[in-house]
C-alpha cells in the first residue's frame, strides 16, 4: 500500500495524481490515523478525509502522542498527590455567605420572629415555602406562622426568601444540605427550622471544628450566625 | 369661659332684651335677625378663619372646606354668607353710623380717613404683649412707627431682640433693626411680614428664638384641625424637630428639613394654616440661623443655664421610619 | 487424578477468582490517581474491601428482568461471558514443574497439545454471551451493543488468530507448555528468547486485538456509555450484571496470561528462574514471576484505558480489517519465508 | 348646556360644566393619584394628593402659570383651562404629600392585609421618594373592631374620610366620625354605635390603605395570590356585579364590581359573606342512593346515579313525574330543565324573602345627607333616590325562571298542586334541582317529598331536602358554574366559574344533560354559551341578547326590561340590622 505523502486537495492536482489518489481510495487503503497496528513502519492508510498537509505517515501513527499520553497519566499516577478533600472527614471551609439550609430565627423569649407576611413565599421561585397564618398568641404582634414548612427537596437555595424577609426571621446558614432516606424528612417544619443551626454547627463554622481548614467562619457584625 | 366670650354672649343677650335682635325688630314685620351662639366647642383656630364658613357648620367636625370662590354669593347651605371679624363689626358704627358725630356717615368716613396713612386709613387695636412694661391693647392709627408704639407701651429695660408684628403666624422681625417699620399693611409687607391680627409680640435678648418657635409650633400642632395632610402631619413633625433642637439634640440637617417641610406645606392646604405655621419657621431660621446652629453645636440652649441635653434625657427620634 | 492435580486446580482457581476483585480495586485506584483523586478509601484499609462491598451490593440488588426478554438466553448471557474465558486458563502454565518427593507436579491444570487452539476456541465463545445478552434483553441499546460486540470480536479474532499462527510457526508447537519452555533460553547471552523479540509484529497485533477482544478502551464500543447507556448489559442488574463484569476481568486475565505465555516467556525470567531446576522453591518463584508479568499486563490494560480516548466504530472496523489483518497475513508470510530459509 | 372645552396635558377634552378636573382626567385615561376622592362620594379635598397645575386664561386671554398647585378633585373645569399633571410643581407637591402621609404611617406592610392593593404603596412607589427625613417617634393611634365585619387600624389611617363620607352619604347611618384634631386626628365610631350596617363591608373596599380591613379575611391570604373571576352575587334579586377572589380553588372573598346600573360600587354584607356555604363541611361531595324501604344503598358513581334516576323516571312515567327547579339555577340550566320536563308538571322552589312585608327604597335621606341633591344631579343615584338596594327576594334568578318556565309554573299555586298530588299518591317520582344554600323546605313540601316513592335531589349540602331524598346528587354552587342570571329588574348578567366543583359534584347542567341523554332525548350541546344561544332564539324575553353582551360591565338591558321596567322591592337597612341581629344571613 502506497499513498502520496502529501495528498493535495483534489482541485489542485493534475489528472494523473487525481487518478492515483482515486485508485488508492478505491483499493480500500483508507485507514486509521491512530495507533497500534503499524509499528513495523508499514505505510498503512489513505484517509478518506484528507489529512492536513505537511504531516507524514509516521506522524499520523500518533505513536509519540500515545507515548506521551501514557507518560502523562503515569506521572499523574505516581508523582502527583490527589487534590481532593476527604469529605466528610475533611471539609473545606464554607464561605460565610454560603447558602445552606434555612433557619427560622427566634427572639429572646423563643418566639418566632416571623410575622407570616408571606413575602418569602411570594419571592420563592421554586414555591417550596408553605405558611399557614394565624392570629398571634402574643400581644405585641398580630400574626404569626401557625405552620411554616420548607420543602428542602424543592428549595434551590437561592436566598430570595432571606432577601424578602422584612424582619430578618429567615436566614440561610452555611450548613450544607442534609441527606435523609425518606421524602418526609426533607419537609422541615417550624420546630425543625427553628433548631436547624445548633451549637455544634455554629462552632464548626466559627473555627472550633477539628479538621476544618481555612479561615474560620465570621458573620457580618459577628452575630449573623447567632439565633436572635 | 374666656372673658371675651362672656362679654360677647352678654352683649348679644342685651341686644335681644332691648329688641335690637330677634323677630320683627324695629317693629318691622318679617325683619328677623338672629344671632346664633358661637360654637362653644373648642374649634381650632383654622376653623375660625374666614373660610371657615363651612357647609359643615352643622356637622360635627369644625373643619375648613375648600370654600366656594365667593361666600357672599354662595356660602353656608348654599346661601349668601358673610363672615367678619369682631374688630370690623365694632368699627362699623363709628364709620357709617357717625357714632359720636351725629349719625353722619360722611363725617364718620372723613374721621376714619383722618387717621392712618394714605393706603391704610383708620385705627387699629394693637395688642402689644411680651417684653414691654405696659402690655395691653392700644388703639393707634395705622402707620405708627414700631419704636414709638413700644415706647408708648412703656419700653423695656433690656435691649429688644425680635418682634412678631402681626400675630403668631406673621414673620418675625429683628430688633432693633426694624424699629422704624411703619405698622400698617403696606409697611409691614415691605418689611417682609404682615399686619395680620395686629398682635405685636415683643421679645428681649433673654428670649431664646428656638424656644419661642417651639412654643408657637406647639400651639399650631395643637390647633391644626387635621383635615388635610400637609398641615396635619407637618405641624406635628415641625414641633418635634424644634423640640429636639431646643433640647440640644438637633442635627444640622434638621434646619434643612424644617425649611423643606415648610416649602412642601405652604400652598398645598385647604386653608392658610400651613402658611401660618410655616412662616414663623422660615423667618426664624432666616433671621436667627446662628442661634439654631448654636443649639445644635453646643447641644444645649445657650441662653439657659446649664446644658439641657443632660444625660438621661430621652433621645428623640430614635428608630423613626 | 492425583491429589496434587486437584490442589493445583484449586490453587489456580483461587488465584483466578481473586484477580477480578483485585482488578476492580486496582482499576478504581489507578483511575482515581491518574485523575488526581484518592479512589476508594472508606471500605477497609486503602479501600481494599471495596470489591467486597461491591459484591455484596450486587448480590443484594433487586433483579430486574425486562418483560420481553428471551429468558433462557437472557440467563445464559452472563454465564457464557464468564465461564469460557475462565476455562481457558486450564491450559496456561502458571509456573515451572515442581518435584515433591517422587511426584512431578505441573503448575498447570491440563497440558493440552493443542493448548493455543483451545484458548482461541474458548475465548471466541465469549462473544456468544455478549450477543445473547444483547439480543435477549429486548431493548435497543443492548441489541446495538451486542451487535457491535459480536462484529468487533469476530473481526479482531481473525487478526488475533493470525498473530498466533505466526508464533506457532516460529515455535513449531501448539502446546503452550512447550512454547513457554522454548522461551527459557538466552539469546546472544543476554536477551531472553521471548517470542516478543522474534515476533514483535505478532505481539503488537495480539496486544491490540486482545484489547478489542476484551472490549477494553480504546475499543469498548459495545458498551460505549455515551451512546449505548451500558451496551449489551444495559438491562442486566444485580449479580447477572456482576457476571458480565466478572467475565470482562476474567477475560482480561486470561488474555494477559496467554500473552505472557506466548510472547513474554511465561513464568520464566532469566537469572531468577532456572528451567532445569524442578525444586519447589524454583517453582514458586516462577509462579510469582508469572503472576507479576500478568499483573503488569493487566496494569497496562488499565493504564491505557485511562489514557486513550475511545475509537469511533468505523475507525475500529477499519483498523481491524484494513490494517491488522493484512499486517498479520504479511507477518505470517514473512515468518513462513524465514522458516523456509 | 354647552360643554366646556379645556385641555389636560395637552389633550383636548370636553366635559359638562360642573365636572371636576379629576373626574375628567380619569375619564380620559389620564391618571392623577388620589386618596380621598371617590366618584360615589362627595368631594372632601383633604388628602391633597391629586394636586395639578391649573392655568387659567387671564384678562388678555393668555394662560398664566399657577403659583401654587390646585387639587384636581375640587377644581371645576372651565373654558380654556389648561391642566398639567406632570410639571415639576406637581411632582414636588406629590412628593411632599407622600412624605407627610408616610411620616406617621407604620411600615407594617408585611403584616397589613391591604399590602398589594394599597394606594399608599402604589403611589409611594410611583410618585414618592425612597427615603424619609422623619427621625421622630411616630404617633400611635387606636386599633379596634368597628363592627362584625370591619377592623380599624388607626396607625395606618391617612384620614381621607372616605369611610366617614360613606356612612353619611351612602349608608346614611353616620356610624363613623373623625375625632381629635391635628396629627391625632383619627376615625372612630360615633358614640354608642356599632358599625353593623349591612353595607359596612364597603368601607374596606373604599379605604385606600389598610386602615379598614375585613375581619372575615383578616390575615387569611395575601392579595397577590388571589385570582379574580367576574361574577354575579346570588343572594338577592339585585344581582350585584362582583368579583370572586380565589386562591388554590378556595373562595376567600367577594368584592363588588362597578356597575352603575345595578349596584354602583357597592355590595351588601350578606352577599359579601355569602360564599361560606361553598366550603361548608356539610357540602355534598358524592352521589348517594338511600332507598326508603331497603337497607342497602350507599355511594354511587355519576353514571350509575344517572341510570338510577332515568330508571325511576321511566318507571314513574310522564304522568307520575314531577320536577322542581330552584330559583338559583342559571337560565341555561332552566332551559335544559324545560326541555327535559316541559312546563306542566314542574314547579319553582325558592328561598323565602327577607321579610313578609315588601319595602321600597328608603335610602338616600336628603335630610341627613346634604350632598344628595348634588349626587342626583350627577346621575350617581339609583332610581328613587336609593343609594343602594337590597332586594327582598333572596333568589338570584326568579325572573329568569318565570321567563323560561312561564309565570304559572313559577307561581306558588303550582307548588301547592305538586304537594297535593304528592300527598295524594299521584306522584311516583320527583326530581328536585335545588342547589340553594340555607334552604329549608316548608313543612308541606317536606312531607310531600317524603311521600313520593322516588325523590331525586340535587343539592349542595346535607339538609332536610337531601334527607327526604332517595337519590342524592351532589350539585354545584353558583361560583362553580358558568351561565346567566336574570335579576329582579330583568337584567340578564353572566356569572363565571371561579372554581371547579369539589369531589364528585356536578353542575346541574351536567346532571340534566346526562339525564336527558340517558332517557334517550336528543340533548344537543351542553355548553352554557350554546344553550344561551338557543335560549335567545326560543324565548322571546331573551331575544336580542348575546353571550358576549351580557358579560361583565356591558350595559346591555334586555328589551323586555326596557319595555317594562319593574320596580324592585328593597329593604330598609334598619330592618336588615334587626334581621342580622337575629342570626339571619
Amino acid at each position: 500500500m502506497k499513498a502520496p505523502e502529501h495528498p493535495s486537495p483534489a482541485g489542485l492536482v493534475g489528472p494523473a495524481q487525481t487518478s492515483a489518489a482515486a485508485g488508492a481510495a478505491a483499493s480500500g487503503a483508507a485507514g486509521e490515523p491512530a495507533a497500534h497496528g503499524a509499528a513495523e513502519g508499514e505505510p498503512d492508510e489513505e484517509p478518506e478525509s484528507e489529512p492536513p498537509p505537511g504531516r507524514s505517515w509516521v506522524e499520523r501513527l500518533y505513536l509519540r502522542e500515545i507515548a506521551s499520553g501514557l507518560a502523562r497519566t503515569f506521572r499523574h499516577l505516581v508523582l502527583e498527590r490527589p487534590f481532593t478533600t476527604d469529605y466528610p472527614d475533611e471539609q473545606l471551609p464554607y464561605n460565610p455567605r454560603a447558602r445552606g439550609e434555612h433557619i427560622l430565627k427566634v427572639d429572646e423569649q423563643g418566639r418566632e420572629k416571623c410575622v407570616a407576611c408571606l413575602l418569602c413565599e411570594a419571592a420563592c421561585p421554586s414555591k417550596c415555602i408553605r405558611i399557614v397564618v394565624g392570629p398571634s398568641p402574643w400581644p405585641d404582634r398580630e400574626r404569626y406562622p401557625v405552620e411554616f414548612e420548607i420543602d428542602m427537596l424543592r428549595c434551590i437555595y437561592c436566598g430570595y426568601c432571606e432577601d424578602a424577609c422584612p424582619c430578618d426571621a429567615i436566614e440561610l446558614t452555611p450548613k450544607p444540605y442534609s441527606v435523609y432516606d425518606n421524602r418526609e424528612a426533607y419537609i422541615y417544619d417550624k420546630e425543625k427550622l427553628k433548631n436547624n443551626y445548633p451549637q455544634d454547627w455554629r462552632e464548626r463554622f466559627s473555627g472550633g471544628y477539628g479538621k476544618l481548614t481555612g479561615p474560620p467562619y465570621r458573620g457580618e457584625g459577628g452575630d449573623r450566625s447567632l439565633i436572635r | 369661659m374666656p372673658l371675651g366670650y362672656q362679654r360677647l354672649v352678654g352683649a348679644v343677650q342685651e341686644a335681644y332684651e332691648r329688641g335690637l335682635l330677634g323677630k320683627g325688630i324695629f317693629g318691622i314685620d318679617g325683619f328677623d335677625v338672629e344671632i346664633d351662639d358661637p360654637p362653644r366647642a373648642p374649634a381650632p383656630t383654622s376653623a375660625a378663619k374666614r373660610r371657615g364658613c363651612s357647609p359643615r357648620w352643622r356637622a360635627a367636625g369644625a373643619t375648613p372646606s375648600s370654600s366656594p370662590l365667593s361666600p357672599a354669593v354662595s356660602g353656608l347651605f348654599g346661601c349668601p354668607t358673610v363672615v367678619n371679624n369682631v374688630v370690623t363689626i365694632a368699627y362699623l358704627p363709628y364709620i357709617f353710623g357717625g357714632f359720636g358725630r351725629g349719625g353722619d356717615a360722611e363725617a364718620g368716613i372723613a374721621w376714619w380717613r383722618s387717621h392712618g396713612t394714605e393706603k391704610s386709613p383708620g385705627l387699629m387695636p394693637y395688642s402689644i404683649s411680651g417684653h414691654v412694661r405696659a402690655p395691653g391693647v392700644y388703639e393707634l392709627p395705622l402707620g405708627t412707627r414700631l419704636g414709638d408704639m413700644l415706647e408708648l407701651a412703656g419700653g423695656w429695660e433690656r435691649p429688644w431682640k425680635a418682634v412678631i408684628p402681626g400675630g403668631s403666624s406673621a414673620k418675625i422681625l429683628r430688633l432693633p433693626e426694624s424699629l422704624d417699620v411703619s405698622m400698617d399693611f403696606e409697611g409691614l409687607m415691605q418689611a417682609g411680614t404682615m399686619l395680620g391680627s395686629a398682635g405685636v409680640i415683643v421679645m428681649d435678648e433673654t428670649v431664646c428664638v428656638v424656644d419661642a418657635l417651639y412654643n408657637l409650633l406647639r400651639f399650631y400642632a395643637h390647633e391644626s384641625c387635621g383635615q388635610c395632610t400637609p398641615c396635619r402631619e407637618g405641624t406635628g413633625w415641625a414641633e418635634k424637630i424644634v423640640a429636639r433642637i431646643e433640647k440640644g439634640q438637633g442635627r444640622m440637617e434638621d434646619l434643612d428639613t424644617l425649611l423643606g417641610l415648610a416649602d412642601r406645606a405652604i400652598g398645598k392646604t385647604i386653608c392658610v394654616f400651613a402658611e401660618a405655621f410655616c412662616w414663623p419657621i422660615q423667618s426664624c431660621i432666616a433671621l436667627f440661623r446662628e442661634e439654631f446652629e448654636a443649639h445644635i453645636r453646643e447641644r444645649r440652649c445657650p441662653l439657659r443655664a446649664g446644658p439641657r441635653a443632660a444625660a438621661g434625657e430621652r433621645a428623640v427620634g430614635a428608630g423613626a421610619h | 487424578m492425583s491429589i496434587w492435580a486437584l490442589l493445583v486446580i484449586v490453587g489456580i482457581l483461587l488465584i483466578v477468582l481473586h484477580i477480578p476483585p483485585g482488578m476492580i480495586w486496582a482499576e478504581r485506584k489507578v483511575a482515581a490517581r491518574i485523575q488526581g483523586r484518592w479512589g476508594p478509601t472508606r471500605v477497609g484499609p486503602f479501600g481494599l474491601l471495596q470489591p467486597l462491598a461491591d459484591a455484596v451490593k450486587l448480590l443484594t440488588k433487586e433483579e430486574v428482568i425486562p418483560r420481553g426478554a428471551e429468558r433462557p438466553l437472557y440467563y445464559m448471557g452472563p454465564l457464557l461471558a464468564f465461564v469460557p474465558g475462565a476455562l481457558a486458563l486450564a491450559v496456561v502454565p502458571f509456573g515451572h514443574d515442581m518435584r515433591v518427593g517422587d511426584t512431578v507436579i505441573q503448575l498447570q491444570i491440563a497440558d493440552l497439545h493443542v493448548g493455543v487452539l483451545f484458548v482461541l476456541a474458548l475465548t471466541s465463545l465469549a462473544v456468544y454471551g455478549l450477543a445473547f445478552g444483547g439480543w435477549s434483553s429486548d431493548s435497543k441499546y443492548p441489541l446495538l451493543g451486542g451487535l457491535r460486540s459480536s462484529a468487533q470480536m469476530v473481526s479482531y479474532e481473525v487478526a488475533l488468530g493470525l498473530a498466533v499462527v505466526a508464533v506457532i510457526m516460529s515455535a513449531g508447537t501448539v502446546s503452550i507448555r512447550e512454547m513457554v519452555l522454548a522461551q527459557q533460553e538466552l539469546l546472544f547471552g543476554f536477551l531472553p528468547a521471548w517470542n516478543v523479540f522474534f515476533q514483535p509484529v505478532a505481539a503488537l497485533i495480539f496486544l491490540v486485538a486482545a484489547f478489542a477482544e476484551n472490549n477494553r478502551l480504546p475499543f469498548d464500543m459495545p458498551e460505549a456509555e455515551a451512546e449505548l447507556v451500558g451496551g449489551y448489559h444495559t438491562e442486566y442488574s444485580g449479580m447477572k450484571f456482576g457476571m458480565f463484569f466478572l467475565g470482562e476481568y476474567v477475560a482480561m486475565t486470561v488474555m494477559s496470561a496467554v500473552m505472557v505465555s506466548l510472547f513474554f516467556g511465561g513464568w520464566g525470567l532469566p537469572g531468577l528462574t532456572d528451567p532445569h531446576d524442578t525444586s519447589v522453591g524454583n517453582a514458586l518463584v516462577s509462579a510469582a514471576v508469572f503472576l507479576v508479568k500478568v499483573a503488569a499486563l493487566l496494569f497496562f490494560y488499565i493504564w491505557v484505558r485511562w489514557t486513550l480516548p475511545r475509537f469511533r466504530y468505523d475507525q475500529l472496523m477499519r483498523l481491524g480489517w484494513k490494517v491488522l489483518i493484512p499486517l498479520a497475513l504479511a507477518n505470517v508470510v514473512v515468518t513462513g519465508l524465514f522458516g523456509v530459509l | 348646556m354647552d360643554k366646556v372645552r379645556f385641555r389636560i396635558d395637552g389633550i383636548e377634552i370636553e366635559a359638562p360644566p360642573g365636572t371636576m378636573v379629576l373626574e375628567a382626567a380619569l375619564d380620559h385615561g389620564i391618571f392623577v393619584p388620589h386618596y380621598c376622592f371617590h366618584r360615589a362620594l362627595s368631594v372632601a379635598g383633604n388628602c391633597r394628593m391629586c394636586m395639578v397645575e391649573v392655568r387659567l386664561p387671564g384678562r388678555d386671554g393668555k394662560l398664566e402659570p399657577a403659583r401654587k398647585p390646585s387639587i384636581a378633585c375640587a377644581t371645576e373645569v372651565a373654558e380654556g383651562m389648561e391642566v398639567l399633571t406632570t410639571t415639576p410643581l406637581v411632582t414636588e407637591a406629590r412628593k411632599g404629600v407622600l412624605e407627610f402621609l408616610l411620616i406617621n404611617h407604620p411600615l407594617d406592610c408585611p403584616v397589613c392585609d391591604q399590602a398589594g392593593e394599597c394606594d399608599l404603596q402604589d403611589f409611594s412607589y410611583e410618585f414618592g421618594e425612597a427615603f424619609s427625613r422623619f427621625r421622630e417617634d411616630k404617633l400611635i393611634k387606636h386599633t379596634k373592631d368597628f363592627g362584625p365585619e370591619v377592623r380599624f387600624y388607626g396607625n395606618r389611617c391617612i384620614n381621607c374620610t372616605r369611610c366617614v363620607r360613606f356612612t353619611q352619604e351612602i349608608a346614611g347611618s353616620c356610624d363613623l366620625v373623625q375625632v381629635q384634631r391635628g396629627g391625632h386626628n383619627v376615625i372612630d365610631l360615633a358614640p354608642g354605635r356599632v358599625f353593623d350596617h349591612p353595607l359596612s363591608g364597603n368601607v374596606v373596599d373604599i379605604c385606600p390603605v389598610g386602615a379598614l380591613v375585613s375581619r372575615d379575611m383578616l390575615h387569611r391570604v395575601r392579595v397577590w395570590h388571589l385570582e379574580r373571576t367576574p361574577s354575579i352575587c346570588p343572594h338577592c334579586a339585585t344581582g350585584c356585579n362582583i368579583e370572586i377572589h380565589t386562591q388554590d380553588e378556595v373562595v376567600h372573598r367577594l368584592k363588588p364590581r362597578h356597575n352603575p346600573e345595578v349596584n354602583g360600587y357597592w355590595m351588601c354584607d350578606f352577599g359579601r359573606l355569602g360564599y361560606k356555604h361553598i366550603h361548608a363541611p356539610q357540602r355534598l361531595l358524592e352521589h348517594r342512593w338511600q332507598p326508603r324501604d331497603r337497607a342497602e344503598g350507599g355511594r354511587l358513581g355519576f353514571q350509575s346515579v344517572i341510570e338510577l334516576v332515568a330508571e325511576a323516571i321511566r318507571t314513574a312515567g310522564p304522568e307520575g313525574t314531577w320536577a322542581l327547579a330552584s330559583a338559583w339555577l342559571t337560565n341555561e340550566e332552566l332551559w335544559l330543565f324545560r326541555r327535559l320536563f316541559g312546563t306542566e308538571q314542574v314547579a319553582l322552589i325558592a328561598r323565602p324573602p327577607w321579610q313578609e312585608r315588601r319595602f321600597y327604597p328608603v335610602w338616600g335621606d336628603s335630610e341627613r345627607n346634604p350632598s344628595l341633591p348634588r349626587q342626583r344631579e350627577r346621575g350617581r343615584l339609583l332610581e328613587d333616590g336609593a343609594t343602594f338596594m337590597i332586594a327582598a327576594d333572596r333568589n338570584p334568578n326568579r325572573t329568569g325562571a318565570e321567563r323560561i318556565l312561564g309565570e304559572q309554573a313559577c307561581a306558588p299555586a303550582r307548588l301547592d298542586a305538586f304537594v297535593n298530588a304528592a300527598l295524594a299518591g299521584q306522584v311516583r317520582c320527583a326530581v328536585v334541582l335545588a342547589s340553594m344554600p340555607d334552604y329549608l323546605p316548608p313543612e308541606p313540601l317536606a312531607q310531600a317529598l317524603a311521600a313520593v316513592p322516588e325523590t331525586v335531589v340535587v343539592d349542595l349540602a346535607d339538609g332536610p331536602l337531601a334527607g327526604a331524598a332517595t337519590i342524592v346528587i351532589a350539585g354545584a354552587a353558583w361560583a362553580e358554574k358558568r351561565g346567566t342570571f336574570t335579576n329582579g329588574r330583568g337584567r340578564t348578567q353572566r356569572l363565571e366559574m371561579a372554581r371547579p366543583t369539589p369531589g364528585q359534584a356536578r353542575t346541574e347542567l351536567e346532571v340534566l344533560h346526562a339525564l336527558g341523554t340517558q332517557l334517550g332525548r336528543p340533548m344537543g350541546p351542553c355548553s352554557p354559551r350554546r344553550l344561551f344561544g338557543e335560549l335567545v332564539g326560543e324565548v322571546a324575553a331573551f331575544a336580542g341578547l348575546s353571550w358576549e353582551g351580557v358579560h361583565h360591565q356591558a350595559p346591555e338591558w334586555s328589551p323586555h326590561m326596557a319595555a317594562q321596567p319593574r320596580r324592585l322591592p328593597v329593604l330598609s337597612p334598619a330592618a336588615l340590622v334587626r334581621q342580622r341581629g337575629g342570626g339571619a344571613g
